[in-house]
């Protein structure tokens, strides 16, 4: 039951046992934690950085890493202009794609 | 004269005559036409496993046309003229990838097509692109590969095109049909080239006369800028978000599996056709520096998506990366051939199957979303979790597999791409790493902006074909994680091994001795 | 279309359709073949539809696309027919039946009843290639408004 | 050298179909360009089976002992041909769709996918 990698193995059991043990441990943790959580109470409503969320509110996924895209904001930007949709400039890269083949195969 | 002699033959000519008949069945009734359907798809389902099965186990299979016998290659002259099929562990290999695609495809489309939405035209298009990648696949004659490749183009645009009431999906049909179109040029271009220096179109008989004249190296040129661009590789990726995330979600699955037949032919060309007459380190470092470039940019363009269907697009460009970048280390250390040379094109190979599954999951289950809300705006959608809950499991499970979270089969085969391109060089690993960071963070975006968060609306639920569509993709992705060491040794090594140093094997099962 | 037309399809649709069949039942003897004939007749609907506008015709849409599939499935039919040897084995070849005659050796003005089973798919493809290249210049002509001018 | 004039022709014709699929912006056009490309494909095709005073490879209407041209380019280029055809015909469908949809067959303005 084992995947030989040239440097070592990889056995998805064994791996699992050690998920298995870590999570009983975490279990383990868990249960000595206090129990004051109640249900139906305030404790169960939604906050968004500390303000009661509002009713339906839903944090969507363009929301996520907001923050990375807008520190990368110069590459995405010039990656957005890279696939701009015109048809020409699909076959323009393809005839780059195609001379940079061409010449590493001729030249070798 | 027992069917398995005829399997390869029969897995592209019966799907082939199936899409045929489907139109005319339909019109005499529906059922007759579902039936239909069934049949024809386990038919090829039970042909492509015997053809697998024949190849493992008793070595390579060929079939020629028109011959008085399957077995019979040569003709009078001692010439391989006729048309010929040749199924070695790669070719097998990629026929149970598109059976397997097929038939989850298939299995969707019952319930995911409507009817007065042009089901039967799908269903058609369908089996024409499915006998156009088995044919890809199978066979043995470089003018043959042209001609499924085209059938293949055709009936994919046709695809992603046919549903004409909405404007999105014909830009990109005639988009892609353009690309297609030229990248078929390329390759018909080169074929020219060399029936013209070698006077054959046999692949056997090419590959043993390819000596490395200019000629031929320009030939290669142009197979590989074809391919490449069929493939999806970057610079020239652009149409494949735009077919896959417009096409439906039981036909995208089927582009991917048809990208990855188009990567089989470069493999192919690579590793039998040019092996004698190749600088194998140059073009080597070539595929390998184009999949870096590939998962990267690919990767990027995920993270700031809006659509899921776009993103899962550019989520499966990026798993091309990973392909070429295992092949690719595979082919720079051929001529040296050390240990890892094998470990990588094992994981490049093995990632192309997990990559059918994981992909085919996630398109599959992105259907659903669409096909309960109406919409894959990420903007619109939240909640989707508390009324599809099958779907979100699945999704979760496809995105989990193809950021390669252990122990799913994503991390298998990154595994092994991780530790032989290391001995190359670090640098690819490192890349490919934050390539597999990036995606669990798009995936992960996704996973929770579509299916968390509180109900937003009702939302429709899936039906039972889809479901059992989604579930035997899911079982083949859990089985690959948990023995990963099974699939390897028993499919994916006598794959490598056969464009790895089973060239020789190649030329000696259609030249003889 | 003014009468002058009309009058000149109705008199050259019947030869372009006669041209189209004979390079069809031709296509095991001379240059042609199903293709070149089927794209020949198709030529004279696309005349017809010139001549008397897509909407006259809009009605053989169903008829076009059944006879299209009729032509695919008796082509691959052809092809199982040598599946005892081989797929696309001609078996029809020299068994003295339908097109079953022996090629006669040296220059000869060539006999329509040779060739086993390419005559038949030559059939085939023309039916295939009538229809579909039919429907599809009739289903462009449809798409672009198709009134009778 | 006037032999090779022929691969002059199909060069020229796959550069003014690349042309024209790089800078034209009608999308009646760039299928126009791709037609050429695919005919100096086939051009390319049919010269590579040419023998010099050779007859057309008719097995029944050759004078005995003839040079023949080879047949096999020729069903490569028909063969050619009939894909190319399917692909005009999808493409000029696909362009006659989205006409009616956007009122625009500019491949600048037909832009709604990327990014």
């Amino acid at each position: 039951m084992r995947l030989v990698t040239g440097q070592g193995y990889w056995s998805p059991l064994v791996w699992l046992a050690l998920a298995a043990g870590v999570a009983l441990l975490a279990w383990a943790f868990w249960s000595r934690g206090q129990r004051t959580y109640k249900a139906g109470t305030e404790q169960d409503l939604p906050f968004l950085s500390g303000e009661r969320a509002p009713e339906g509110a839903h944090v969507r996924a363009p929301h996520l890493y907001w923050g990375f895209a807008q520190a990368l904001r110069p590459v995405m930007d010039w990656l957005k202009a890279f696939h701009s949709g015109f048809l020409g400039d699909y076959v323009t890269w393809t005839v780059i794609l195609l001379a940079v083949a061409l010449l590493v195969v001729v030249l070798t | 004269m027992t069917i398995g002699m005829h399997a390869p033959i029969l897995a592209i000519a019966v799907p082939l005559l199936g899409a045929f008949a489907l139109p005319v069945l339909a019109k005499v009734h529906r059922s007759l036409r579902d039936l239909w359907a069934i049949a024809v798809g386990a038919f090829t389902c039970a042909m492509v496993i015997t053809v697998a099965v024949q190849a493992f186990t008793s070595g390579i299979q060929v079939y020629t046309l028109g011959a008085a016998s399957p077995t019979d290659t040569i003709a009078s002259g001692g010439f391989p003229i006729r048309i010929m099929l040749v199924v070695d562990g790669m070719s097998a290999f990629m026929g149970l990838i598109s059976a397997l695609v097929g038939l989850a495809s298939l299995i969707y489309a019952f319930h995911f097509l409507k009817e007065e939405q042009g089901k039967t035209l799908a269903m058609t298009l369908f089996f024409l692109l499915w006998a156009g990648m088995l044919g890809m696949e199978y066979t043995g004659d470089m003018f043959n590969f042209f001609v499924f490749l085209e059938v293949t183009s055709i009936a994919a645009c046709a695809l992603v095109g046919y549903r004409t009431w909405e404007s999105r999906p014909a830009e990109a049909a005639f988009k892609t049909m353009a690309m297609y179109t030229v990248g078929g040029l390329l390759v018909l271009l080169a074929i020219g080239i060399l029936y013209g220096e070698h006077g054959a179109l046999n692949l056997a008989y090419l590959s043993s006369r390819i000596a490395g004249s200019q000629l031929d190296k320009i030939a290669l040129g142009l197979l590989l800028g074809g391919l490449l661009m069929k493939a999806g590789a970057v610079p020239a990726h652009m149409w494949a978000p735009d077919a896959y995330g417009e096409a439906p979600a039981q036909a995208a699955i089927v582009l991917v599996a048809n990208t990855q037949a188009s990567l089989y032919g470069l493999w192919r060309v690579l590793f039998t056709l040019f092996a004698g007459a190749l600088s194998a380190p140059a073009v080597g470092w070539l595929v390998t520096s184009l999949g870096v470039l590939t998962l990267l940019v690919a990767v990027l363009m995920a993270v700031i998506q809006t659509d899921l269907g776009r993103l899962i697009a550019y989520g499966a460009v990026s798993q091309i990366g990973y392909m070429l970048l295992g092949v690719g280390v595979g082919l720079t250390v051929l001529s040296s051939r050390p240990d890892f040379g094998l470990v990588a094109m094992q994981g490049g190979i093995f990632h192309m199957m997990n990559d059918a599954a994981t992909i085919g999951l996630l398109f599959l289950a992105a259907g659903v979303v669409k096909r309960a809300v109406g919409t894959r705006d990420l903007r619109a959608l939240g909640g989707l979790g508390h009324d599809l809950k099958w779907t979100g499991g699945f999704f979760f499970l496809g995105a989990m597999a193809l950021a390669g979270i252990p122990p799913l089969n994503g991390f298998a085969s990154k595994l092994l791409i991780y530790e032989s391109s290391f001995r190359l060089s670090p640098i690819l690993t490192a890349i490919a790493v934050l390539g597999s960071i990036l995606l669990l963070a798009v995936f992960a975006r996704a996973f929770q902006g579509a299916f968390l968060g509180p109900r937003l609306r009702e939302a429709k639920p899936a039906s039972l074909s889809m479901l059992i569509a989604m579930g035997v993709l899911a079982a083949v992705i859990l089985a690959m994680g948990l023995v990963p060491d099974f699939f390897v040794e028993h499919l994916v090594t006598p794959a490598a091994e056969a464009l790895w140093r089973g060239r020789d094997l190649y030329l000696a099962a259609v030249l003889g001795g | 279309m003014t009468v002058v037309v009309r009058t000149v399809a109705r008199i050259i649709t019947p030869m372009i359709l006669a041209f189209g069949g004979y390079v069809i039942m031709h296509g095991h003897l001379t240059p042609g073949g199903g293709f070149q004939g089927g794209a020949v007749v198709a030529s004279a609907i696309a005349l017809l539809l010139v001549v008397f506008g897509a909407r006259r015709l809009a009605g053989y849409k169903n008829l076009l696309s059944l006879l299209e599939d009729l032509g695919a499935i008796a082509f691959v039919a052809l092809a199982f027919l040598g599946i005892g040897y081989t797929f696309f084995r001609n078996v029809l070849a020299g068994s003295g039946g339908l097109f079953g005659m022996p090629v006669p050796s040296g220059p000869n003005p060539g006999f329509l009843d040779t060739g086993g089973t390419l005559p038949l798919m030559n059939w085939a493809v023309g039916l295939k290639v009538i229809a579909g290249l039919g429907s599809v210049v009739l289903l462009l002509g449809l798409f672009g408004g198709g009134d009778d001018r | 050298m006037i032999g090779n004039f022929p691969f002059v022709v199909c060069m020229i014709l796959i550069a003014l179909g690349l042309w024209a699929l790089l800078f034209r912006r009608n999308l009646i056009k760039l299928a126009i360009g791709i037609t050429l490309i695919e005919s100096g494909v086939n051009l390319f095709l049919v010269t590579l089976g040419y023998v010099r005073a050779g007859v057309a490879p008719i097995y029944t209407y050759a004078p005995p002992g003839a040079k023949m041209v080879l047949p096999t380019p020729q069903a490569l280029t028909l063969t050619s041909i009939v894909i190319g055809l399917a692909t005009t015909a999808l493409m000029l469908a696909f362009a006659v769709v989205i006409y009616r949809h956007r009122g625009t067959l500019d491949a600048r303005k037909i832009r709604e996918l990327k990014g």
